[in-house]
């Protein structure tokens, strides 16, 4: 790890319209996925993002790599904004981020073999000079990723989940990239085999100076394999501290009770684990509280500021060196000037702009959907 | 609900303008033109050009689809050629047969296939589910207007079970009221009459439903399938329901949504089927208007027809809809 | 959305791949071990041999008017079955054992000519809106559902109605235009669920060229259900310009052995004559329209995971 | 006597033209009342069958099963099909996994309440609406006089999944099977529906069975722990003792192979090699031998048994030593 | 309670399928067999066709004279008539008719008035550019019961022409009370008024009751007064539009007659017990040929070829109706002008190939042009037709290259005015027994049709057509039709004869040649 910058994000939102109309759609409000965030990656480091399900961890990501639209804001990679890229150099550009995803089997065309998928990246940036080479490369990579040979005349489907993970491992690795942005990489897999992903990613990370920005909503798996770790609340950050920091001693108030709320597989802990369980749930990003995200769930609220003032990411003072928390009272918290008190949950409104219900415009099209 | 019902109406519009577009081009395009037809045996070329200048089909084609649409939103679709008798009131003359044949086709179509289908479904991969099936893709298979020939020939030629043909016997002297023969029988207490329209309407519709019947049957079945399938299904058990309850109240809503959607996709061909069985059957109905109107190419009857059957299947796949609203929450949200 | 849903999935696929080998050999699998398929496939197995086959089968010219000196309409006399003409001649004297094979034939092109135009310019309008998706996705869908809204034997009578010189094609065209707007909509329901498929943003993000991805990967993927289609489309093909025929839309050369025709003008004039001359053709119309409903929803109930279980 | 008795419980699928597939393969465990009974396992391991076999939800055809299930002393698997759904319902009661599907879509949430109490407890609609409401708020449901009337796909995850614990709870039966009820959902509202449980579970004194791949999920909730492999318990210890000193390698393996939050972040994890797909049949060995690291030869030619093991139940030839607390080491 | 009568089942009510709706009953406006066949039975015309003729006998007019070389004709006229609304018929009446039609006004009107423009040619105020010099003149009510019209031409046409029922006599107070005259146009069509919809109103042995376009039936009553003393008590016209249908219909008793039943059924009706009965042909059914399509047509040994080639005998026996026969000429026998001289010209396809290669037209392509959607009384089937034909053709070395066109969607207009085809089938039914009608219709005038230009022709025709005399006439148009089978412009092919089928209790129905079948004779057994 060093402390060469790779990426920068400042200030990024993405801002998913929501169309609705009566001949012509119009814009009827937006879904804040992402909404102001800034956040930096160093050169071979591994920053873990956590945060509740429809926070916007994965639009972050794929923002990142230009996989949808920022609606504002920029990603400075290496000294570009790939923001403001277009057409053919954002194409080239993107041989240096890869992407590896959640869902293993439906990343992976099972209309092509393994070899199709290895080599389709390698092709589109210039990769596959000759055969043999070519063949050469393709024996790394399944080394590297501990697949044998024999895998590349076969499809996505003759293989385990945790082996068609491995196989979406290769496909970023085949263009040498510098970045790699990992959503949820082993959270529809098999406990037993997540294992295996996870030293896996490790074990490249090693070998190849790679950087990672992880995806999870599992802590547990995020403080493992990550330096740094970015909550994500609501669509944007709510802490962003060193792993070890972070579990040492949380700021914020989600930080702590998301952190409480993970179970851990030893009896003894959990008899005396103090739980800080958070009322309601997490309220529809088409429509955030104002102020602070959080403050309709916060044990910690206070009468001002709170649900006025959006606060900022700052450095506390007497916080982990790099520990930075958006919330007005980390200090009181954290120091127990302030007591917790009991929330009553708030309805959160589902309906209109519930994103679990698809949108169709007709019932013919909600058939074939 | 009312905003989703106006925006359902709105949504039919712009389909409906490019429909009219269409017409018109369509119309405007075919050989022979409306003087030709409308002269007919005796028609001269002189008196073609004559009639043509007289129309105003000489004039620039979109002065002329402006005229067009402005009659059109009026209802004025002129005469038809064949008859000299006002489209719309033609159009009213025999919508009644249409409606009610296409009425008793969807009638005998839901009636027996929604319940086909969901026993098919019950018994899954059993004797009556097989057959169900096989008998449901034959059904497909048979064109529409050899079925209705075969119903005949068997029924009334053969077995003289059912009349040949038409929508009541002629003497029978029935009272005409709204036109549609078996109401109008109960309206006037004539039984007998309104037997009778029912005893005629049998084979057509019987051949008429064919299709839709099939349809419905598979989607029936299918849907059934998928539903037993849900979770939800299996929590109902836990619950302890007893199985009508289950079905009635937890299979059977969720499965009539895409039955639903395809009763509604089925009028189409229901429009289509009606042209074939109407003249298999001598029902003066909109099909027979139409049929006679394309043979004798009456423009202005066939442009009156094709927008009311498009008009008739938005509208129809629009209450579908609605329908649907009703049924699925999750459709009214939006 | 949630996560975890996949789990349910993936299950499925685990299974599926425990069977054998590609996703298309494992269909064919399942439909090897089903009667319906089996029955689906031979039928339309024969009736192609036949149709490729027909004019060597024929065992006389299906165009001869060999009796013709028998016919007499007035006395409603045609001749039966007899020495060399085993199902009887036509109102022409022509020998319809021969007109019924070599009609396979005709029957075939149609059916296949209609099917694949209206795929061709279905798949083009489906493959654009799904694959560009926004305005063009909305303007080409309005004009769909317009095609939509037009029942669908209005549509081929329109269309043949159009026809400057009407001939074969105009049949084969109307017949087509029918199933543009099913392929249409089929191709780009699928073709847009791909869009947003995890594998497509995956090639995107390996920087694969755009139409790349269009061709080698939405495409193909959203097939399945196509080719389902067309094998029904078939069907429906055969049966639709069957009716076209019997409405006087059909072919302008009347004495062409093609089953729709000969059904349609033995159904209107013959029935009580000599109703064998609809019959024979109608039972092939019905047996070959069976054969490809049987094996398109054999194929159907193949490729679809929920039957994988 | 137990409340709930099951006996060698086996469940064998059987489709046209297949091999069966045993899914769950002599399966016994005992439930006292109040007690909390873990089943942990990875997926496919036999969990959900074994819920469903309890209930008798299984679809009738394709599957075969046998043992005895005694609820109460009455044996369920030979009831009639009414007298079980006189029990379902009201003395057992059951909660799913993913509550979006579990719950109909075109219901009000009210109905799919009130319908278990007018089965079970003759209530009219009115009153049923009542208790319904009540039932609501108990579980944790805000303004529940209003989500009544709605529709499922108006309510969050968590909510949705309050609102099957309120029908599976309503006519307070006497076990509640609870089949990974947390796993679509957040940590956040995981723990608070896990909170939820354990709360109602000691309230009324229902006995629970909770099914789940998440060891963490257990070890704050379960009074006796079966872990699962292949259709059949490979070991079976109080929640201290398991995960203390676990026997089984296997049981060893998952814990091995999961990232604590409380450990230090330097260890590296260790991997059960291979994954479910590699394990054989029960017959001819033990069906983890192909993913275990302590195999020795008996372990491919003898099935092991399930046998008393310090005061719990152990299906291991080798089992972990106490001390080898690192003997999954190497496992790739 | 039902207010409907309760006589149903009552035997004197005669059901006659028809094939299609009418279109409505002012007969100056009308031009097709359905709508003519209903107006027969409500109107009279001043001079009609003896029943099961071409002959002429007195109707409303019981003499008719010419005079002044043809150009006046008096008219004297049966007394006691009355119109079906009670006003008197006479010489004033018919006037009035004559004068309503001379100066009917609007162009929408006049180019609806088909058989007036044909037998009068023009208006007292022409509209529009096509119509011509009228030869009608005047007509005076000399007294109550003589009118006198005065022409400005003489026609042969003449007197046979009155017996259009187009030309059929109206109640002018009928006519003026609604609003007859009013033809308004409406988008791309006309619209009639009351009169034609729900009052029509002559002096026929029927009188209109009712037109239930829902049911699609028009119902009749007798007329007590009539002269011809009608037996039916009610005539109910249903529409049934399938020909199968109508004969099905007529099986099961549900109508007890229809028109033009297809040949093939003819054993089959008989044997149910129903009378088919055949028309005189009044008809020719023949193969056009277009000069200027393929100039070798214009070489008359091509065109004998192909009248050699065709093996008319055949078509005629096997595809046919009893009864119908080869054509030897252009105009049908009963026709006054048809030259028995003349002898079909025999099918000898070895000829025919011969004359091809004289003509060094070998190898020949024709494009055969034949009408669908329609069936007419000279051609029941145009594809079957077409597929004899053609298939003889071929077989004496003809390639064809078949088009079909819809009747009503421009076929005539292919055919007739821009001459597209090399071959084509088409036909005529006579108006009225007058050659000229035929022959002179057909080749009066070069005609794209035809694409032939032969003065000697033209001229031949246009003089017989001036004739006064009838004997002179006669032997003018058999020297004419002569001329056309050596010139051979086009091959007749066959006088075919339709046929009317009506059920067994029916009695007194008299088949006519000219369709012209009145039901006054008509009584159910
Ligand atoms: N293409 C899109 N259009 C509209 N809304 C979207 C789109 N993609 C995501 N969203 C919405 O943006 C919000 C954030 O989604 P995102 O997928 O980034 O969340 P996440 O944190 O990754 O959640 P999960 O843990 O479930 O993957 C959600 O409310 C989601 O519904
Ligand atoms: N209806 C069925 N027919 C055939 N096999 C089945 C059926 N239901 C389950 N199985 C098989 O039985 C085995 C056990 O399934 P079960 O659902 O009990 O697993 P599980 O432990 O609940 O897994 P998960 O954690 O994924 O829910 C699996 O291999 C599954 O594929
Ligand atoms: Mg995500
Ligand atoms: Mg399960």
């Amino acid at each position: 790890m060093s402390d060469e910058v790779l990426v920068e994000i400042s200030d990024l939102k993405v801002h998913f319209p929501i169309k609705h109309g009566v001949v012509f759609d119009r814009t009827i409000g937006h879904v804040y996925a992402v909404d102001g965030v800034d956040l930096t990656i160093h050169k071979g480091e591994t920053y873990g993002l956590v945060g509740e399900s429809g926070c916007g961890k994965s639009t972050l990501g794929r923002a990142m790599l230009r996989l949808t639209e920022p609606t504002s804001g920029s990603v400075v990679f290496d000294g570009t904004d790939v923001a403001k890229l277009k057409g053919e150099t954002l194409r080239k550009a993107r041989r240096r981020m890869q992407m590896i995803f959640q869902d293993p089997l439906s990343s992976l065309d099972p209309r092509q073999s393994v070899e199709s998928i290895l080599v389709e990246g390698m092709r589109a940036h210039g990769l596959d000079k000759d055969k043999e080479s070519t063949a050469k490369r393709l024996r790394e990579l399944l080394a590297a990723v501990g697949l044998p040979e024999s895998s590349l005349r076969k499809y996505p489907h003759e293989f385990s989940g945790g082996q068609r993970q491995r196989i979406g491992i290769a496909r970023a690795l085949a263009v040498e990239p510098d970045l790699i942005v990992a959503d949820e990489p082993v959270s529809a897999l098999d406990v037993s085999v997540q294992a295996q992903v996870v030293n896996l990613l490790e074990e490249l990370q090693d070998n190849l100076g790679l950087t990672y920005l992880v995806i999870a909503h599992d802590l547990a798996v995020v403080r493992h394999i990550s330096d740094r770790i970015g909550v994500m609340y609501l669509g944007s950050l709510v802490e962003e501290a060193d792993s070890d920091a972070l579990y040492e001693q949380p700021l914020h108030p989600y930080t702590k009770a998301l952190l409480s709320a993970i179970p851990v597989p030893d009896p003894v802990v959990e008899d005396s684990r103090e739980q800080i369980l958070l009322a309601g749930d997490l309220p529809s990003p088409a429509n955030p509280p104002n102020g602070c995200r959080f403050h309709t769930r916060c044990p910690w609220k206070q009468e001002t500021r709170c649900d006025t003032e959006r606060p900022a990411l700052r450095e506390v003072e007497g916080a982990a060196p790099g520990q930075r928390v958006a919330c007005h009272w980390a200090e009181d918290i954290r120091d127990g000037k302030i007591k917790p008190h009991e929330v009553k949950p708030e309805l959160v409104e589902t309906g209109a702009l519930n994103p679990d219900v698809p949108h169709v415009a007709s019932v013919v099209e909600a058939m074939e959907s | 609900m009312l905003r989703f019902i106006v925006r359902r109406l709105l949504q039919a519009i712009p389909t409906l303008i490019i429909l009219s577009i269409l017409v018109f081009a369509w119309l405007r395009s075919l050989p022979g033109g409306p003087a030709g037809a409308m002269l007919g045996d005796k028609a001269t070329p002189e008196r073609v050009a004559e009639l043509n200048a007289l129309m105003g089909l000489d004039q620039p084609i979109f002065i002329q689809y402006f005229k067009f649409l402005g009659r059109v939103l009026t209802g004025d679709f002129g005469n038809s050629l064949i008859s000299t008798q006002p489209v719309l009131s033609e159009i009213g003359y025999a919508l009644p047969a249409t409606i009610e044949l296409s009425v008793a086709a969807l009638i005998l179509a839901v009636g027996f296939g929604i319940p086909l289908g969901y026993v098919a479904a019950r018994f899954r991969g059993g004797f009556l589910d097989n057959a169900t099936i096989m008998t449901t893709l034959v059904g497909v298979a048979v064109p529409v207007f050899f079925l209705g020939y075969l119903l005949q020939f068997v029924f009334s030629q053969k077995l003289g079970i059912f009349p040949v043909g038409g929508r009541q016997d002629t003497l029978i002297g029935a009272t005409d009221v709204t036109g549609f023969a078996v109401l109008d029988g109960i309206l006037t207490q004539e039984w007998d009459a309104s037997w009778d329209a029912l005893v005629h309407l049998a084979l057509p519709a019987a051949a008429l439903a064919t299709i839709p019947f099939a349809v419905i049957v598979r989607i029936t079945r299918a849907s059934v399938l998928d539903v037993m399938n849900e979770d939800f299904i299996r929590t109902a058990q836990s619950k302890g329901l007893g199985a009508p309850v289950i079905r009635r109240r937890h299979v059977l809503r969720n499965a009539l949504l895409p039955v639903a959607t395809t009763v509604g996709l089925q009028t189409g061909l229901l429009l289509g089927g009606a042209v074939l069985t109407e003249r298999v059957f001598n029902i003066n109905g909109l099909g027979s208007l139409l049929a006679e109107g394309i043979e004798r190419r009456d423009y202005p009857r066939l442009q009156a027809l094709i927008l009311l059957g498009a008009v008739v299947y938005v509208l129809v796949n629009m209450l579908v809809d609605i329908s649907y609203g009703i049924i699925d929450p999750r459709v009214r949200a939006r | 959305m949630t996560n975890l849903l996949t789990r349910k999935k993936d299950k499925v696929d685990e299974l599926a791949a425990s069977a054998g080998h590609s996703l298309a050999q494992q269909a064919i699998r399942r439909m090897a071990r089903s009667p319906v398929a089996i029955v689906g496939a031979v039928i339309t197995g024969l009736f192609l041999l036949l149709a490729i086959f027909a004019p060597l089968l024929a065992p006389k010219d299906p165009y001869e008017r060999y009796l013709q000196g028998e016919v007499v309409l007035g006395s409603g006399i045609i001749p039966g079955p007899r020495d060399g003409f085993p199902l009887g001649v036509d109102d022409f004297g022509r020998d319809l054992l021969s007109r019924l094979l070599v009609g396979a034939q005709q029957t075939l092109l149609v059916g296949v000519m209609a099917t694949l135009i209206g795929l061709a310019i279905g798949m083009v309008i489906g493959g654009l809106a799904g694959a560009f998706g926004g305005w063009v996705d909305t303007v080409l869908m309005r004009l769909v559902d317009v095609m939509l809204s037009i029942p669908s034997l209005l549509l081929a009578i329109s269309v043949a109605a159009l026809a400057a010189k009407p001939n074969q094609w105009t049949v084969i065209i109307a017949v087509a235009m029918v199933s543009v707007p099913i392929f249409a909509r089929l191709l780009r329901g699928t073709m847009l669920a791909q869009r947003g498929s995890d594998h497509v943003l995956a090639a995107t993000s390996l920087g694969v060229k755009r139409h790349t991805i269009v061709l080698r990967h939405m495409l193909p993927n959203s097939l399945g259900p196509v080719i389902v289609q067309a094998t029904l489309t078939l069907a429906t093909s055969i049966i639709e310009a069957a009716a076209l025929s019997f409405l006087g839309l059909g072919d302008p050369d009347p004495s062409r052995a093609e089953w729709g025709l000969m059904l349609g003008k033995a159904a209107k004039q013959f029935l009580d004559i000599r109703p064998e001359l609809a019959f024979y053709p109608a039972i092939a119309i019905i047996i070959v329209a069976l054969g490809f409903t049987l094996l398109g929803e054999s194929m159907r109930e193949a490729l679809d995971p929920k039957n994988r279980r | 006597m137990a409340l709930l008795e099951v006996r060698d419980l086996k469940v064998v699928f059987q489709r046209k033209g297949e091999r069966p597939f045993t899914a769950v393969d002599g399966m016994s465990f005992d439930v006292e009342p109040g007690q909390t009974v873990g089943l942990v396992g990875e997926s496919g391991c036999g969990k959900s069958v074994t819920s469903l076999a309890i209930m008798r939800l299984l679809a009738k055809r394709g599957n075969k099963v046998t043992g005895s299930v005694k609820f109460e002393g009455t044996e369920l698997l030979s009831l009639s099909d009414s007298q079980m759904r006189d029990r379902r319902g009201r003395d057992l009661g059951m909660v799913f996994q993913d509550p979006l599907s579990s719950l109909n879509p075109v219901i009000p949430i009210g109905l799919q309440v009130t319908e278990v109490l007018e089965r079970h407890r003759g209530m009219a609609r009115k009153k049923a609406m009542v208790d319904a409401a009540e039932l609501l708020d108990k579980v944790g449901i805000p303004d529940p006089n209003r989500r009544l009337s709605e529709y499922p796909h108006q309510l969050s995850g968590g909510m949705r999944q309050r609102a099957l614990i309120a029908i599976a709870l309503a006519c307070r039966p006497r076990l509640l099977i609870a089949d990974e009820p947390t796993t679509a959902l957040d940590v956040t509202i995981q723990a608070q529906i896990l909170a939820l449980l354990q709360e109602l579970v000691r309230d009324t004194d229902t006995a629970l069975i909770m099914i789940t791949h998440d060891l963490g999920v257990v070890a704050g909730l379960c009074d006796e722990v079966n872990v699962l492999y292949g259709g059949r318990i490979v070991e079976r210890a109080q929640r201290h003792a398991l995960f203390a000193e676990p026997r089984h390698p296997y049981t060893h393996g998952l814990l091995a192979s999961i990232p604590r939050l409380d450990a230090g972040r330097g260890e590296k994890l260790v991997p059960i090699r291979g994954s479910v797909a590699d394990n054989i049949p029960w017959d001819s060995g033990c069906a983890f031998a192909p993913r275990c690291p302590n195999k020795i030869d008996t372990c491919v030619s003898v099935t092991p048994s399930l046998e008393e093991d310090r005061g719990g139940l152990l299906r291991c030839h080798n089992p972990v030593l106490p001390a080898a607390a690192t003997a999954g080491e190497g496992a790739r | 309670e039902s207010q409907r009568d309760a006589g149903s089942g009552n035997t004197g009510t005669f059901i006659f399928g028809a094939a299609g709706n009418p279109k409505m009953f002012d007969p100056i406006f009308n031009d097709e067999g359905e709508t003519f066949r209903i107006v027969r039975q409500m109107y009279d015309t001043l001079i009609q066709n003896k029943p099961g003729t071409a002959e002429l006998e007195p109707s409303l007019a019981e003499k008719w004279e010419p005079s002044n070389e043809g150009k006046t004709w008096t008219f004297s006229l049966r007394k006691g008539v009355t119109f079906h609304d009670g006003t008197p018929f006479n010489a004033a009446a018919v006037c009035f008719n004559f004068d309503r039609w001379f100066n009917m006004k609007g162009k929408a009107a006049q180019s609806q008035m088909i058989y007036y423009g044909d037998v009068f040619e023009g208006f007292a105020k022409n509209e529009g550019d096509a119509t011509g010099e009228p030869v009608y003149k005047d007509c005076q009510a000399k007294d109550e019961h003589t009118a006198v019209l005065n022409l400005n031409k003489a026609k042969g046409a003449f007197p046979a022409a009155f017996t259009l029922p187009s030309l059929s006599m109206s109640s002018p107070e009928a006519l003026k009370k609604y609003n007859a005259d009013q033809v308004t146009q409406t988008g791309d069509s006309f619209a009639y008024n009351d009169y034609a919809n729900l009052h029509p109103t002559g002096t026929g042995p029927f009188k209109f009751e009712g037109w239930d376009q829902g049911k699609g039936e028009v119902t009749l009553v007798r007329n007590e007064g009539h002269w011809t003393k009608p037996k039916l008590e009610k005539i109910i016209f249903k529409v049934i539009k399938d020909e199968n249908g109508r004969k099905q219909a007529l099986a099961s008793g549900d109508i007890q007659g229809f028109d033009y039943p297809a040949p093939a059924d003819y054993q089959l009706l008989r044997g149910q017990g129903q009378n088919v009965l055949i028309r005189p042909s009044f008809n020719i059914l023949y193969l056009g040929i277009n000069q200027k399509g393929n100039p070798k047509l214009q070489d008359v040994k091509v065109r004998q070829a192909l009248a050699y080639g065709i093996n008319r005998e055949q078509f005629v026996r096997s595809k046919l109706a009893e009864g119908s026969e080869v054509a030897t000429q252009f105009v049908p026998k009963a026709i006054s002008g048809y030259n028995d001289q003349l002898q079909a010209i025999p099918y000898d396809p070895e000829r025919a190939k011969q004359l091809l290669r004289e003509a060094g037209a070998e190898g020949l392509t024709l494009k055969f042009y034949y009408p669908t959607e329609i069936t007419r009384p000279y051609m029941p089937n145009p594809a079957d037709t077409f597929t004899a034909i053609s298939e003889d053709l071929k077989a004496i070395g003809i390639k064809i290259e078949p088009i079909a066109k819809p009747w009503n969607g421009g076929y005539k207009d292919d055919v007739q005015k821009h001459g597209k085809q090399d071959l084509h089938l088409l036909g005529w039914t006579g108006d009225y027994n007058d050659a000229g009608n035929f022959v002179g219709t057909f080749f009066g005038r070069e005609k794209p049709e035809f694409g032939f230009n032969n003065p000697e022709l033209f001229n031949a025709l246009s003089q017989a057509d001036g004739t006064v005399d009838k004997a002179a006439q006669k032997t003018a148009y058999q020297q004419v039709n002569k001329q056309i089978m050596d010139y051979l412009p086009a091959i007749p092919i066959a006088y075919p004869t339709p046929a009317l089928v009506v059920g067994p209790k029916v009695q007194g129905m008299v088949a006519s040649p000219l369709t012209d079948e009145r039901f006054f004779s008509v009584s159910m057994g």
